[in-house]
């Protein structure tokens, strides 16, 4: 319809515009981060209202259903995610952004003319499929529908330039030419390219990984906001670019990686030492009581939560165990590192659920000084949070991670249900030292257990 | 709109994009990063149009399914967000 | 350019003024109110253009006085914000 | 000339308003500053030299000649400016900034048409007259040039008003009608009421009125950047709008005040107290070697540097003394207010000259709650800062700042020339206080003779 003066459609973009940049800002600080998302979705409604009544379409009813149908399969999947799951999601929502985007740019390709013009188009083919496969390995990756260790497929590096030289061969073309099937080839290579990129990620960097995607898929969006000559499209795609790659900086930063290294680090050839295999070596396991022993007649006991409290949906227990050591005199804080979990900020929603006060957990930096004064380190569910291969094994996927280092309390007691790694698939030394103790079981239950012996003390 | 114009846009955009997070705290990382992903699903917007414009049957398929994806990309984007920020309200609710 | 292009630039570049300075220490509170009161004085591009396009004698002794204005605003706010942070050197030497 | 074509006068336009946001970014962090501030004026450079590529210009010699002019004007004065009185300079280089952006609205005026390019023109012509009048005052009050306590003319409220609702209707016709003489009216009022807006403004709130000011010739220069199509004005406007009101609040915070009731208190009636009378109650005065004893034997002192200390140029002295006391084993920290002195960062600056190590100087905060384990607080040509009847007169016009707390120290050493009060123009009631001692002389001469005594100790 051409219900709107193109004034007001302006401003209403311009409106939708602001309304995304006040939905950024409000998601960098806890307080005000839910109203920022509705703000930003709010915006977005704004933006598909004007749209429809500004511009002249056709096959409105199509487009309409079309709508519904992306609706009536996001929605549902995104209620009924499982918070551990979030991640992938985010992932395969990113990776479809990206593809709409290499396909707008794609059938704009026809009307568009100009250097400017037609280089934003490649480029947004490029990137756009890039950010598609490449997120869909990351979702393979992170549902554990693939190995989540890098894979290196033979001559990696020399199908990794072949694409890259093909697919800056084909963007040349496009730019020469305007045909539209080269550029569809052009998305054929980026979708190759993209898949080839995030293969060699190893499973704990892949969020990272995906963070770098997101920026990309804004770049694409800014791009063919470009083409389209629509200025919303290009100043949120153009905000997702910058923030996401301040973005991806921050959480590599907190993982001790650096970005390049993540994405060529494989190729190098760095990152594929460490083994699976799980010795047999003997390690010291013991029972409930014993456990609540410890921690019943310990001053100070430092818990470090891990993927598996998330799994096991054990937070209240844990909670309940602190007050009740709290109330026999034993202090107790959280230590939590920056990517306990799957995703970085997990453990901190966890225990807010869970009602732990804010002031009770420690960031890293926080809590490592304290270790030495602590009588009990208690690891629930978490690994390579903790695992000293990443201080002393050059070697390992996850060497030079910043870690919480347990190993300097005067005992550490593990709560996991097998000798079996975490994410990053590699042993942890520490569960063999003397100082450690194993209580073998789902953290839930051993922790119930634990629960009921202090208070039986 | 001059290329100029769209240029200014662009850059102003890219400063702003980079103050408003460069002070965010990594509880949030997570969170941010999905609402940022939500926003580019902005490009629901292009989809629309192209295929409200699209002149053979072919353009109009692709149009679509860009449309159902893009579709997906917002509004599940923004849903997701959401559900990941339900978990802070408790403890916002207690201070 | 049309107006609405105009006006998302002002609207960037306030959220680009808002969040640059949010987080400025108090110590900087002079030099940065004079670096920008120095970066306004940019008003001698635009008396200019006027005084360049005068069309009769009038105009052009006013937009000269304009142009006489302006470039003592632009000028000397960035020699006098200059002098100010010179006062700074040394301890940054020191360091 | 008409050498560069529109795309690259567009690209050197942008060039040079990404250089006035880099410049702003530097000037936030002490490190960068000086940077910033010379990106900045590399940025102005680079579009002047455009404007003169680009433009079909005539008069171009005429226009160099007032270039050169100005140039001759401001150059010479801002290099031999006092440290002291570098803020009314910063007001008048605003203040002809306004009178510059409100006679280019003028001018334009008459190739003007449309409603918003109207009313820009009429908002540049008023707030950049304004500014221009206001700053003027500004400079006469820091210039001493006149009284810098609070002038409230008879009728003033009227004459506001008036001024005002003139204003308004000037606007109105200059919209209705386009006619330049309307326009220059309407410049006339805003002089007008430039002069009775900062005339009520207390001498020690006037710094706060110039980065008003300051912020309001931004937003004129924005909007004459809105008349002339020109990008780089506009943004460049808009940066020093936005970040000014940002940086206004931020000052008056720091004084402890409101930025309305600063422009408005004193139309209310409240901010007229204090008196300017010297009362001839006793006083305890003393030597320089009783001042000494004092110090040579004290475990902690605390400097309280303040405008005095500036003026007398006592800072080398200061830091020697400083130092020779830490050689005795007393420790010497700085308690630096933020508003000591006649600038924001006054005695950082000035101490930083004299090689005092930066973290020897601390803020209000962190130095308050270590005034009650102070011997002594040495209070050198600083008044108003410690006075406590910031906290205890709710008439004075200092009454909300924050201060110093020199009186929970054992002993407060007081070097000033007289009993004249400060820049406030308010008696401070701590000199009468017992624990007090005086020291009259000027704060270079008075720390000469300490010194030495301290080292004949
Ligand atoms: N936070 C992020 O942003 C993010 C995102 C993606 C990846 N990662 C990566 O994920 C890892 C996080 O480290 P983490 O220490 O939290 O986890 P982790 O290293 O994956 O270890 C989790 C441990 O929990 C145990 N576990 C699983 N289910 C359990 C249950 N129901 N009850 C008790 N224990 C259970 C597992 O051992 P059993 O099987 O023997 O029980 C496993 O050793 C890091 O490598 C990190 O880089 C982080
Ligand atoms: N920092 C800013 O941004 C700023 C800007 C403008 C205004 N202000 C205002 O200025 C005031 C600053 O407070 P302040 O305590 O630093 O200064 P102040 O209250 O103005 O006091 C300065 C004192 O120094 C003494 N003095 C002057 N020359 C001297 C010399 N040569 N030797 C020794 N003493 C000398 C004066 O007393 P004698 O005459 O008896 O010697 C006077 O009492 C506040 O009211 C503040 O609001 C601040």
């Amino acid at each position: 319809m051409n219900l709107l003066p193109t004034t007001w459609t302006g401003l209403l973009y311009l409106f939708a515009t602001v309304c995304f940049i006040l939905a950024l800002r409000g998601l960098s600080s806890p307080r005000t981060a839910r109203r920022g998302n509705l703000i930003g979705a709010f915006g977005a409604l704004v933006a598909m209202v004007t749209v429809f009544l500004s511009t002249a379409l056709d096959n409105v009813l199509l487009i309409l259903i079309a709508i519904a149908v992306g609706a009536a399969i996001a929605v549902p999947v995104s209620h009924r995610v499982k918070m551990t799951a979030m991640p992938q999601l985010v992932a395969l929502f990113n990776g479809v952004g990206g593809g709409a985007a290499a396909l707008v740019a794609l059938l704009e390709l026809r009307s568009s003319s100009g250097f400017g013009a037609l280089l934003a188009v490649a480029f947004t083919v490029l990137v756009g499929a890039v950010s598609f496969a490449g997120s869909g390995v990351t979702f393979a990756k992170l549902q554990e529908m693939m190995t989540t260790r890098p894979v290196l497929l033979p001559g990696q590096r020399w199908l990794m330039g072949a694409s890259l030289a093909a697919a800056l061969v084909l963007a040349a073309l496009v730019l020469a030419t305007g045909q539209t099937w080269l550029a569809a080839v052009l998305l054929v290579v980026g979708l190759v390219a993209g898949v080839l990129l995030v293969l060699p990620v190893g499973g704990a960097d892949v969020p990272i990984a995906i963070s770098l995607l997101n920026a990309s898929t804004g770049l694409a969006v800014a791009a063919s906001g470009f083409v389209l000559g629509n200025v919303l499209l290009l100043v949120g795609g153009t905000l997702v670019g910058a923030s996401g790659t301040i973005l991806t900086q921050a959480m590599a930063a907190a993982m001790g990686r650096s970005v390049t290294g993540i994405l060529f680090g494989a190729l190098k050839g760095g990152s594929t030492a460490g083994s699976t295999a799980v010795s047999d070596r003997p390690v010291r396991s013991s029972s409930a009581e014993d456990v609540a022993i410890l921690l019943g007649y310990a001053g100070r006991v430092v818990v470090v939560p891990g993927y598996g409290l998330a799994v096991a949906q054990a937070q209240h227990t844990m909670a309940e165990l602190a007050s009740t050591l709290e109330t026999r005199g034993t202090e107790v804080i959280y230590g939590i590192h920056p990517v306990a979990g799957r995703m970085p900020g997990h453990m901190n929603v966890l225990l807010a659920e869970a009602n732990v006060p804010y002031e009770a957990l420690e960031e890293m930096d926080q809590v490592n000084p304290k270790m030495k004064t602590a009588d009990v380190a208690l690891v629930v569910g978490a690994n390579d949070v903790v695992n000293p291969a990443a201080e002393t094994s050059p070697g390992s996927p996850i060497y030079g991670m910043p870690i919480l280092k347990v190993s300097d309390a005067q005992q550490v007691v593990f709560l996991k249900r097998s000798m079996r790694p975490g994410f990053a698939g590699i042993e942890n030394e520490l569960l063999y030292e003397p100082k450690t103790t194993l209580l073998f079981g789902d953290a839930k239950e051993s922790l119930t257990k634990v629960l009921a012996a202090v208070k039986n003390l | 709109m001059d290329g100029v114009a769209l240029l200014t846009i662009f850059v102003l955009a890219v400063f702003v994009g980079f103050e408003v997070v460069s002070k965010v705290s990594s509880t949030l990382h997570t969170p941010l990063m999905s609402g940022a992903n939500a926003i580019h699903g902005i490009i629901l917007l292009g989809s629309v149009i192209v295929a409200g414009q699209a002149d053979s049957t072919w353009v109009l398929v692709v149009a679509l399914v860009a449309v159902v994806l893009a579709t997906m990309n917002l509004v599940g984007g923004f849903v997701v967000t959401d559900r990941m920020l339900e978990m802070f309200k408790g403890r916002g609710g207690e201070r």
